[in-house]
């Protein structure tokens, strides 16, 4: 398992995309904001981390079809299905590596780009620590969509169009807990409500992952 | 009645027979009682003393908004019965269902929208109800979509039915999560099974027709189109069949 | 014999209109499909008892 | 005996495509298994590796003695050779990868990426992986395309070492591997016949 880890980690390094692709892409989206909205430093703080929520749930979204489709490319999926690896454990470890190269450096670089976006003082440490308790809730249910969508040709689309309701309640509470952060009120509920979906899609859901992979394999 | 016995309409033929009996029976129920509902809704009702003429857009509103999840539960129902025993009729129901409610989704919402604008004075509000309807809507587009997507018929039906679990577990979620993002203006239930809370009388009753109208239309769709469904699968198999030579 | 909407007829006659108009569209859709899927299988399955 | 298929049916796209097979693969045993494209040899392995359930019949195997390789190797185009083949020696529980580099003559190839390598040399790295593995009964889905004649007598000459220490395979192919000692099982008898028309049920065929 943790040679498969490995193996995906090395593999988004050396295809160079994997690590920056989803960070420019969160960048890009910070950046065009302030033309569409306007410059104005009071606007701009008061959505802030809705816009940084969603740049981080957008960029996500962009990389999930890598998590699968090229291991099914390959024929690895088939050898993988093959090997003395659970399919949950497969899956889990698809996401984990997923959420390495794309969630976690969205997290650390979320704080800068909040800088660009006038985001308040007392904003970072709520926001940085609601998008460390949702990115990975984030990876789980994309990899479910990935898994749905493994073996369609054009399957891109498809998939924004499955995961993106999925990913619903956990935008709600992770932005809302990031905004309550900026107006200084209390985030014990939101941050509760955010572990535990995280909590629970990662304990569930590798096993809808791995059921769907399997009828997707045959 | 012996539950068992109804694992024999699972089998296409003795769907088909079966449904073909009693389609023309539920299709007239069904339009007589939608006649007789919204006619007597419309024409022979008064007007709430606050809401005026709108509150007649209940006849409609609310059976929709009942249909549309109910439609839902119905797909998680069959698709359930799908994975453990494998019927394919009951996947073939779900896969038939899905449009059926979605269209309920539409109404609901549309004639919430229209409700909500001279009540709230606006079309379109940010409110829990209309926002998790809104979101139902996107879970029965996604789920046609996979449907569609996929050409292998028994593996579209695994994905779709797996999906429609996982979905129903997360359109839960959604709606908790959307009440809790925003308390909303929408007024509280219009019905319970406690009738002393609800709607006044007058209202009631020509609801209730209209609910049933609603139900009775819906078997029927439901009915006619997993017969459809059938056919085309077994067209598909006979296609598929000549292929093979 | 038609009542008197008030103010708020426009909204009351478009949600009826839309909705009744959405129900005789799917239902239309429904027996149309029905209709051409029935015959497409009879097509076929008369060709096939033929062919053997 | 290590692998018995016993009144095996299976499907493809919902169409059965073969009914009634069986066989039995011994300790040390090779089976060839022939037949024309499309009749299902594919979906046969496939079942027997376990990718997909059979419609009827059995498969009776320990399912930590096989190891399946399909039309694609699994190779990490930016991975080396040393790397990929690593890779699956670890998934598979082991670490020693250097037999089977000098089995398939990789030995000048270890730093290469994957992605540089001939179609016949990404072939033979694919075969390599089966020799990592460890494990005793090889399910092959026509091993030998894009290989020369040269690597078809080393991957012949692997099969017969492996076969020596008591392994088995099951192989799919269309050409002559130059094993004779290999049982041919002719998969052409067992294809199924088309189902009756009106059996409207269940299978809606």
């Amino acid at each position: 398992m943790i040679a498969l880890l490995v193996r995906d980690l090395r593999l988004a390094m050396r295809a160079g995309g994997g690590f920056g692709l989803g960070l420019a892409f969160f960048l890009i989206v910070v950046t065009l904001v302030p033309f569409g909205v306007g410059p104005q430093s009071e606007l701009l703080a008061r959505i802030a981390s809705g816009i940084l929520w969603l740049g981080a749930l957008l960029a996500c979204l962009l990389s999930l079809d890598r998590i699968l489709a090229l291991d099914w490319e390959d024929g690895s999926l088939d050898l993988l299905a093959t090997a003395p690896l659970p399919m949950e454990a497969i899956v889990s470890i698809k996401a984990l590596a997923h959420w390495l190269t794309t969630g976690l450096p969205l997290v650390l670089f979320a704080p800068v780009f909040g800088l660009l976006l006038s985001l308040p003082e007392p904003g970072y440490m709520p926001l940085v620590l609601s998008l460390l308790l949702g990115t990975p809730a984030l990876s789980v249910i994309g990899t479910f969509g990935a898994a749905l969508t493994v073996g369609l040709k054009r399957g891109g689309l498809l998939l924004s169009l499955l995961v993106l309701p999925l990913y619903v309640p956990t935008l709600i509470f992770g932005a809302e807990m990031a905004r309550r952060g900026v107006e200084g009120l209390d985030i014990t509920t939101p941050l509760l409500m955010l572990a535990g979906i995280t909590c629970g899609t990662i304990a569930l859901l590798p096993f809808a992952s791995a059921a769907v992979l399997k009828v997707n394999l045959r | 009645m012996n539950l068992n016995a109804l694992w024999a309409y699972a089998n296409p033929k003795k769907f088909i027979q079966a449904t073909d009996r009693v389609l023309p029976w539920i299709s007239i129920l069904a339009i007589v009682s939608l006649v007789v509902g919204l006619v007597w809704g419309f024409f022979f009702t008064p007007e709430d003393y606050r809401q005026g003429s709108t509150v007649k857009i209940i006849y409609i509103h609310v059976p929709s908004a009942l249909m549309a999840i109910n439609a839902w539960l119905m797909m998680l129902v069959t698709s359930l019965v799908w994975i453990v025993r494998r019927h394919h009729v009951s996947a073939l129901a779900a896969r038939a269902a899905a449009p059926v409610g979605a269209v309920m989704t539409v109404i609901a919402l549309a004639t919430g929208a229209i409700w909500g604008q001279p009540m709230w004075g606006t079309w379109w509000a940010w409110d829990p109800r209309l926002t998790s309807f809104l979101i139902l809507f996107l879970f029965y587009l996604g789920y046609m979509a996979l449907w569609a997507a996929i050409e292998d018929d028994d593996t579209a039906a695994d994905l779709t039915s797996i999906l429609c679990l996982v979905g129903s577990v997360f359109a839960l979620l959604s709606r908790y999560a959307v009440n809790f993002w925003n308390q909303g203006l929408h007024q509280g239930a219009s019905l319970s099974l406690d009738k002393e809370e609800n709607v006044a009388d007058v209202f009631y009753y020509p609801l209730l027709v209209c609910i049933a109208g609603f139900v009775l239309l819906f078997i029927a769709l439901v009915f006619l189109r997993t017969q459809t469904e059938i056919r085309a699968r077994r067209t598909r198999a006979l296609l598929a069949r000549e292929r093979m030579g | 014999m038609m009542p008197d909407l008030g103010k708020y007829a426009e909204a009351v006659l478009s949600s009826y209109g839309v909705s009744i108009a959405l129900l005789v569209v799917l239902v239309w859709a429904s027996l149309r499909r029905a209709r051409r899927v029935k015959k497409q299988l009879e097509d076929i399955e008369s060709k096939a008892k033929r062919d053997g | 005996m290590v692998l018995k298929v016993s009144d095996l049916t299976i499907a493809r796209g919902g169409i059965k495509v073969l009914e009634g097979v069986s066989f039995e693969l011994e300790s040390g045993g090779a089976i060839v298994l022939r037949g024309p494209n499309g009749i299902g040899k594919t979906t046969l392995l496939r079942t027997i590796a376990g990718l997909q359930p059979p419609l009827a019949g059995r498969v009776d195997a320990d399912p930590d003695s096989l190891v399946y390789a399909g039309h694609s190797d699994g190779l990490k185009a930016t991975l080396t050779v040393e790397e990929n083949l690593m890779f699956w020696a670890q998934v598979f529980g082991k670490k020693e990868i250097s037999q089977a580099i000098d089995s398939f003559e990789l030995g000048r190839l270890v730093n290469r990426p994957a992605g540089l390598l001939s179609a016949g040399q990404k072939r033979r790295l694919g075969l390599a992986r089966l020799l990592v593995t460890g494990r005793p009964v090889w399910i092959l889905d026509e091993p030998t395309v894009s290989l020369d004649t040269d690597a078809v007598a080393m991957f012949a000459s692997a099969v017969r070492a492996h076969l020596a220490r008591g392994g088995s395979t099951l192989i799919a192919t269309h050409i002559d591997l130059g094993l004779p000692e290999a049982k041919v099982l002719e998969v052409g008898p067992f294809r199924a016949r088309a189902a009756e028309i009106d059996d409207f049920d269940e299978a809606f065929l």
